[in-house]
């Protein structure tokens, strides 16, 4: 059966352990003891080194070269019970984790002892110390893995990315709007509003609303003009019957206001919400 | 080295940043000198080194940014349903007040939607109502006319057409003001 | 341009973006080939073209790291043993629950430690178990691969042969001595 730290190729020296908490915590800091048993007074630089009682189960098995599968349990529990109790006075809200596992290695402890039962017909009986092992293995492992994750090369730390300067033209980028978008809005407000006197919007009807706008554009520059002077004979019969609806548009919804002082007089029209009186 | 240490920079780097780079300072002018050959080195590149207020940098030359622009993975920005839905009610009802649009909307229309597209230049005021408070009339500008790519009004999609596609009910013209 | 558009991106970048850089499309191949050469011309300089999860990416060689901390501010962030061993457990066992964290470990999971990770950008939640209390499944991004320079999660370091122990273990072995 493998002793496991011959299986530690991460570890060069003998006792992969030490190599561990020497690399973590930078060379002798502390001297470990090499043998299970560590000083109480040492207690607790101790267990700031270590992340838990899998981690110092570790370490007390790695320490008296123990095999892994084939643990004391009885030099094992007493030696962990003595520094949970250590620890018990020192450093209580470490404890809660610690309490649990010697609970376990105490029951495991005790079903080591008991009498075997009789095998059982039909499968042959487990190891108690089997499930406490499965979790050993499994934490050294992610322990090696997280040491080998960390030793990987990494932004920031071993190499930078390269990231040259964009230069750029400052261009604020502003929506983009199609004309199907504009339909689409439409039919949302269509569908929701029930629109029944908008939706049968002509072609017509549209050149009559821009040219009601021209008109009251023009009418935001001067604030009345000569009526004649919004045709333009040149752009065609066409052009002047759309010009003459819109200014009836505009009349008809208020917007602007025609005035003739007198019969044969010029017509004006001005904006309904001009301030000069010209009525 | 100083290649490196300017490539992988994310901001300018004046000299004397880039002489503690060494582990014997070479002093100001030889880093100067190296930098004028690396400028030299990197000319007709896609990338250049230039320095500005806060030291040398390499960037981007201006010519390269409509290929990076193609890279740019944003989505267009987008405007609001109240934006687009306000400006399809001026863009067909034109000239309208505010209170016109909510009236179709069926919703308070916020000025920062009017604001939106007023700085954009698609709308304005181009007269007031003379109803109590005068209120704004707006229609679209020109320059919606240019954007959109129309040459007038008369060129917005009818809405006849999408109404009938989307299965909407033909409503009688009856209805329709009369002009 | 491949070569300024790398210089310049500010994440790596995959071939079917490289494509885009250019008015017709050069096609994978090509760009694979000329990526290729890329990589080739920056050969002996401070900075070289790697492929990483994310696609292809210009960073500076491991050397030069100790000339260009010189320049840093402050010193990238050291993780304690607790926040290691918990991205091994999510990096090789993904998706896990902070419990099946804890249950590895031995020890209760601190939310600083996730928080570390989760606010590196290493660990997202994907999603939730479907058990009491929903634990969320924890499970690696895209950045830490790119981060550590892996095209994928098959890139990691294998596990150690312990698994072969753990096998070993998990049958029952009868003739194991009794204490």
């Amino acid at each position: 059966m493998a002793v496991l730290t011959a299986d530690l190729d991460l570890a060069p020296s003998a006792d992969p352990l030490e190599a561990i908490i020497g690399r973590m915590y930078g060379q002798p800091i502390f001297d470990l003891p090499k043998d299970l048993y560590i000083p109480p007074d040492a207690l607790e630089v101790i267990l700031d080194a270590f992340e838990g009682p899998l981690d110092l189960l570790l370490y007390l098995i790695r320490k008296a070269n123990i095999n892994v599968l084939d643990i004391p349990m009885v030099p094992l529990t007493a030696q962990y019970l003595e520094y949970v109790e250590a620890m018990r006075k020192h450093n209580l809200e470490l404890a809660a984790d610690y309490l649990l596992m010697a609970a376990t290695l105490l029951e495991i402890k005790s079903r080591l002892l008991l009498p075997r039962p009789p095998r059982a017909e039909e499968g042959e009986e487990l190891d108690p110390r089997a499930e406490l092992v499965r979790r050993l293995l499994e934490y050294e492992q992610v322990k090696l893995a997280s040491m080998r994750l960390d030793a990987l090369p990494r932004v920031e730390r071993d190499f930078e990315w390269v990231g040259v300067f964009v230069a750029e033209k400052v261009v604020e980028r502003l929506p983009e709007v199609s004309l199907h978008d504009l339909q689409l809005a439409w039919l949302k407000i269509a569908r929701q509003a029930r629109l029944k006197r908008h939706h049968t919007i002509q072609r017509e009807e549209m050149s009559v609303r821009e040219h009601m706008t021209l008109i009251l554009r023009r009418l935001r520059d001067d604030s009345f003009v000569v009526f004649e002077s919004l045709f333009d004979p040149k752009l065609g019969v066409a052009s002047l019957v759309v010009s003459f609806l819109a200014t009836l548009e505009l009349v008809k919804e208020r917007l602007v206001v025609v005035t003739q002082n007198e019969a044969f007089a010029p017509i004006y029209v001005k904006r309904a919400d001009s301030a000069t009186g010209y009525t | 080295m100083l290649e490196t240490a300017l490539l992988a920079a994310a901001s300018p780097l004046p000299v004397t940043d880039l002489r503690r780079l060494f582990e014997a300072d070479p002093g100001g002018d030889l880093v100067r000198r190296v930098l004028g050959e690396l400028a030299e080195d990197w000319q007709g590149r896609g990338v250049e080194l230039v320095q500005t207020a806060g030291g040398w940098r390499f960037q981007t030359r201006l010519e390269y940014q409509v290929y990076l622009d193609r890279l740019k993975l944003e989505r267009p920005p987008k405007y609001s349903r109240a934006v687009l839905e306000t400006l399809a009610i001026i863009a067909y009802r034109q000239p309208v007040t505010r209170g016109d649009i909510e009236d179709i909307r069926g919703v308070v229309v916020s000025s920062n939607v009017l604001k939106t597209l007023e700085s954009r230049g698609w709308v304005d005021v181009v007269g007031h109502r003379d109803t109590p408070g005068r209120p704004g009339l707006y229609a679209t500008t020109r320059k919606f006319l240019e954007d959109l790519g129309l040459r007038s009004l008369t060129e917005l999609p009818p809405l006849t057409e999408i109404e009938r596609i989307m299965d909407l009910v033909d409503l009688p013209k009856t209805e329709e003001p009369a002009v």
